[in-house]
């Protein structure tokens, strides 16, 4: 099966829509809350489907795989900054907010990736799934650390004057804490996954078809519109300029490469897990991470980590980076 | 005709996750209530498309007498100074029970 | 089987996520009108449901349901009313408007209660599907009629002086009236019925997928907001006082107890058809009635009955009693 | 520059259950038309989170003429009197085509 | 089978119940973007179903089809506008904007007559939906042209002046043609048939139940929420006057016998066929069309068009048109 | 208390259709941004429930300053002579940073 007969699963070619739909500057639009309607069915159906399977797995595993999830959550934001602040081309506090997107995941290219799973016959684990769920939230710490870091040492330089004293006391660090482990795409893909585990034997067969039977088709409707909203974000690849486009596509190859050693070799997963932990790894967040930089790292810029994660990196993965992660979770389960 | 009574209307334009925080001047200003509505909109911030979650702008609305006003502004000045764009204007209005715009919201 | 397993079913545990998403002062919050398109589609399942066995069923039953749900509508109310007239906790005008919504019934927790004895293996009756429609109305009724009458007794004592004449001519009894009659989920659940009941044999089967398959999974998502809607509510709890927190616990459970003798000795109803009628006996409207209170009864406090309504009975009926309700069924079925 | 006119601008938050009975008054007090807009926010009566249909707000606005306003603020005044919360205000607007407001609403 | 019983699906049905919500006045109203949603989830799932049928079906056909749908979508248009000037009851530029609404087609009238061609066991080609798709576009192309004309023809007259320069030169013709062509719901449905069509083998499969299972329940909520828009429309039809309203029962009768004949003998579809290319031409556009006409034709009244299309010819063909077409379709397959 | 200026603020209740054209001369005439809420209402031309997208209007603000105010006007005055149903109002009101309404949307 050749590699472009493996794009043309229905989720890929609707996300190819929508981007063609901007593209060509057509007046389709999703209505203003569609996207969100979808992916809360998506969060709590991947959630109890992951969960129903976790509650018969091996909890050891489990365990083992929410540590290496906050291992990926706490390193790769570190591993963005430096790059980011080697590159020279943005403040350090945009460093700090762009970085933390890519500690984080994106929920969208982690279900294209089990949709071509899927398509392509190949059985994965449920524990990337829990996964998924944890690592949102270190990620944002480490932003709110890298941010608070930075201004510390501009401060110490004398390049910036002692931020005004917060007219709420809503800026603080505990605050963002809480507003970070306390994230709802978080706490309802856990919630979720915590219901399919314990739920009454026997009462989850009237959810299954819910969370099974239109689960593909409720995906493809969701990456139709998130790829109109990449295509929107892409226009503004030339304000970003060429470096940080280049920074967009090197670091989920790095988070996949990362993925895939940590898929592979520290937890042992098969092709399809170990390619779902390299998607964990490789994609950067436009959910949960934006809204909490906005709050904490006010004086970075939105419309650059949002470019970044949703215009450059998520349609980066979706259409070359899932197949290239399956080919390197192929190469050393093959080693 | 029922008597009228002028009080300052201040309208914020942002982006919907500073929501609470505005809330939250509001109470410490003494303000009576708030208003908000969702919007759409671009400036200097780019485009606020109003689509996703990320990109949701709300247009707040608080009346309130003129001597709370400079204390609602200075807050608001202090949240611009940290870096957060805010689109802030203040409008004459008439209201017909002014004793509702000066008891302070719980 | 424990208590505590009966609780562990999928619509439950969503609605205490929910709860629990606010009480942790979580960001999770559903699109604005996602809670009502899922009650929307949820109103024409169980109608559609309901109306397709009711026009298999018998007549005279269904005919001896309605009139045991309106005579429930008409008593209810006027039970709360003298009692929290008794209490003298609240104005005359306040104990009208809280005690319409006892009249009336949530479909929510009727909803919950359905998914309970579905995964309690418990069959039920369709003839309380019909009492959940036309129990909205009268409750409604006696609450325009109660708040007319005190208006009336207060006006007498001179402790309230005449109303001001209606500026459109609308808060009048006849258009009040009206809106009871057609009030719009009365309506769609009413057209569901008879939709089922009439449409063209073999033309149900194929939305039968549609009403079945996906209905708990809906239900599920239904209750996750509701389970928020009742935290958000229930922290008001404080402001109506400890008094009206007992009534919101004690009228239910007369609600619940007459329902429990309505299903079983005047309706002769099973185990399921009893409880089912129990619950809809002991809940209170938060969809219909409040509206109309907000016209009818302006000078009532809408946190009020909303707070009680929503904040205290809903949970109360949700979590402990719809296991009472089966229990108190169980008790008079055995006799 | 086009000429402009003054008018008068009343804005009413309130429950959005009000709604159809703002729109007869307008109709009754010969405004040429309204704009509504859905709004949450708090006040004396509580947070409206407009999640809910019972706790949804609006903002209703009328254009209208000056000697036009006075008939209008009465009908308010009035519900007002019988319980319902409104929060209403007026505030000064300059139009195009004066014409277009005196039209009342059929 | 009676005519009556043929109406008693529950797709008519609901459109019943939505209708006669609005005429008595009841508050039933759903949620702002919901008519929207269930719009683009039609869309997409009779788009997939139809390109996955397309995928295996006669190239030359499908080829034809699309011609024949641009005739008819040329055509039909300037036959309504003769008819229209003829009358001497509108302005030639209302002529032009109305008559631009029959070239095009009603997703929900052709959905009404699939559901209803089911209900009878009735098959049917695929080929239609691909007219469905093309017709959109060439409609308003003609609604341009003949506005253009007409206006060309006034200023000849001396009866307008010239129209003054556009602000931002978007009125102009390119841009409108433009706009034509991608327009939002004609490139989902393209889109779809498109995915359907090509997708990898096997990877349609998940998407089935998606797009079979809940189609019928969607489509009954879709028409529930049509049935009271066309209410709340036809209460203007006073205003349009009775020409008018005539010219709204007429034109789709001209429609629909043109549909016939194409359907019949230029295509040699059966009768189920047949009748869709019937729907296809007595039924007028409310959605691609009218926000076209408000920018192309500013002159042209809104509520004139709107009335026409929504509150008569739909209506007309939901209740009386689909079973008459099928009627027609019957007769000249019988002879 | 923070510095109030003047500015004008230019609201306009259209069909949304009409969004982008809106956008279009808000650059063509160096406002720096603009604010869209999704509105209702009922006017000349009949009633706008905003249930369907074709009868939905918005509300387009901008905030620009007096000097740009007439070119703007100008050109909403061009689309009603073309036909178009716009409802325009301007009214006075204050902001807090002046330089950032003179700054033109790129
Ligand atoms: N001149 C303006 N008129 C109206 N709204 C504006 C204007 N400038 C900015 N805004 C609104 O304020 C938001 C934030 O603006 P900015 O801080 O310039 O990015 C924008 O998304 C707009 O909704
Ligand atoms: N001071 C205020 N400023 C802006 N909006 C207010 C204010 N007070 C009340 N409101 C609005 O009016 C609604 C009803 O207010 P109330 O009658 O005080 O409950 C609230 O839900 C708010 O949306
Ligand atoms: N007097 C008015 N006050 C407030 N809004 C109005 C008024 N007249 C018209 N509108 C709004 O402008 C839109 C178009 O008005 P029209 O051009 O009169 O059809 C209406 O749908 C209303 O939303
Ligand atoms: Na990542
Ligand atoms: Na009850
Ligand atoms: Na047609």
């Amino acid at each position: 099966m050749g590699a472009l007969s493996n794009l043309l699963i229905p989720a890929v070619l609707f996300f190819a829509l929508g981007f063609f739909a901007r593209v060509v500057k057509s007046d389709l639009r999703f209505p203003q809350d569609m996207a969100k309607m979808l992916s809360i069915y998506l969060l709590v159906a991947i959630g109890l489907h992951g969960g129903y399977e976790l509650g018969r797995a091996d909890l050891g595993v489990a365990l083992q795989a929410v540590v290496w999830a906050l291992v990926m959550g706490f390193t790769l934001p570190i591993i963005g900054y430096l790059l980011l602040v080697v590159t020279r081309r943005v403040s350090p506090l945009d460093a700090a907010a762009v970085a933390a997107h890519y500690g984080s995941v994106s929920a969208g290219t982690f279900l294209a990736a089990v949709a071509y799973l899927d398509s392509a016959g190949i059985e994965y684990e449920s524990y990337p799934v829990i996964m998924l769920a944890v690592m949102e939230s270190p990620a944002i710490i480490v932003g709110l650390l890298l941010a608070a870091w930075t201004r510390r040492r501009m401060g110490r330089n004398g390049s910036a004057e002692p931020a005004p004293a917060d007219p709420v006391g809503q800026g603080g660090m505990s605050s963002l804490l809480h507003e970070a482990l306390t994230n709802g795409s978080v706490l309802l893909l856990l919630g979720s996954l915590l219901i399919g585990a314990i739920a009454a034997p026997g009462s989850m067969d009237s959810l299954f078809p819910f969370i099974n039977e239109i689960f593909m088709g409720v995906l493809c409707l969701f990456l139709l519109e998130m790829g109109m909203e990449a295509a929107r974000r892409i226009r503004e690849f030339r304000k970003v300029g060429v470096i940080m486009v280049a920074f967009g596509l090197v670091m989920p190859l790095i988070g996949g490469v990362v993925g895939v050693a940590i898929g592979h070799w520290a937890l042992g997963f098969g092709l399809g897990g170990t390619t779902l932990v390299a998607v964990l790894g490789a994609s950067a967040s436009y959910i949960a991470v934006p809204p909490a930089m906005r709050l904490a790292v006010p004086e970075a810029n939105p419309s650059l980590y949002l470019t970044l994660a949703l215009g450059i990196t998520f349609p980066f993965n979706v259409i070359i980076g899932i197949p290239l992660y399956l080919y390197l979770a192929r190469l050393v389960g093959a080693a | 005709m029922p008597a009228l009574y002028p009080e300052k209307l201040v309208t914020i334009i942002t982006t919907d996750v500073l929501e609470t925080w505005l809330a939250k001047i509001v109470r410490k200003r003494g303000a009576s209530g708030y208003t908000v509505v969702r919007a759409r909109g671009a400036g200097s911030s780019g485009e606020q498309s109003s689509m996703l979650d990320i990109d949701t702008n709300i247009k707040f609305h608080v009346i309130l007498p003129e001597e709370r006003l400079a204390g609602m502004l200075e807050d608001l000045e202090c949240m611009m100074k940290k870096g957060h764009h805010l689109t802030v204007f203040v409008s004459e209005v008439s209201v017909l029970h002014p004793e509702k715009y000066a008891r302070p919201l719980e």
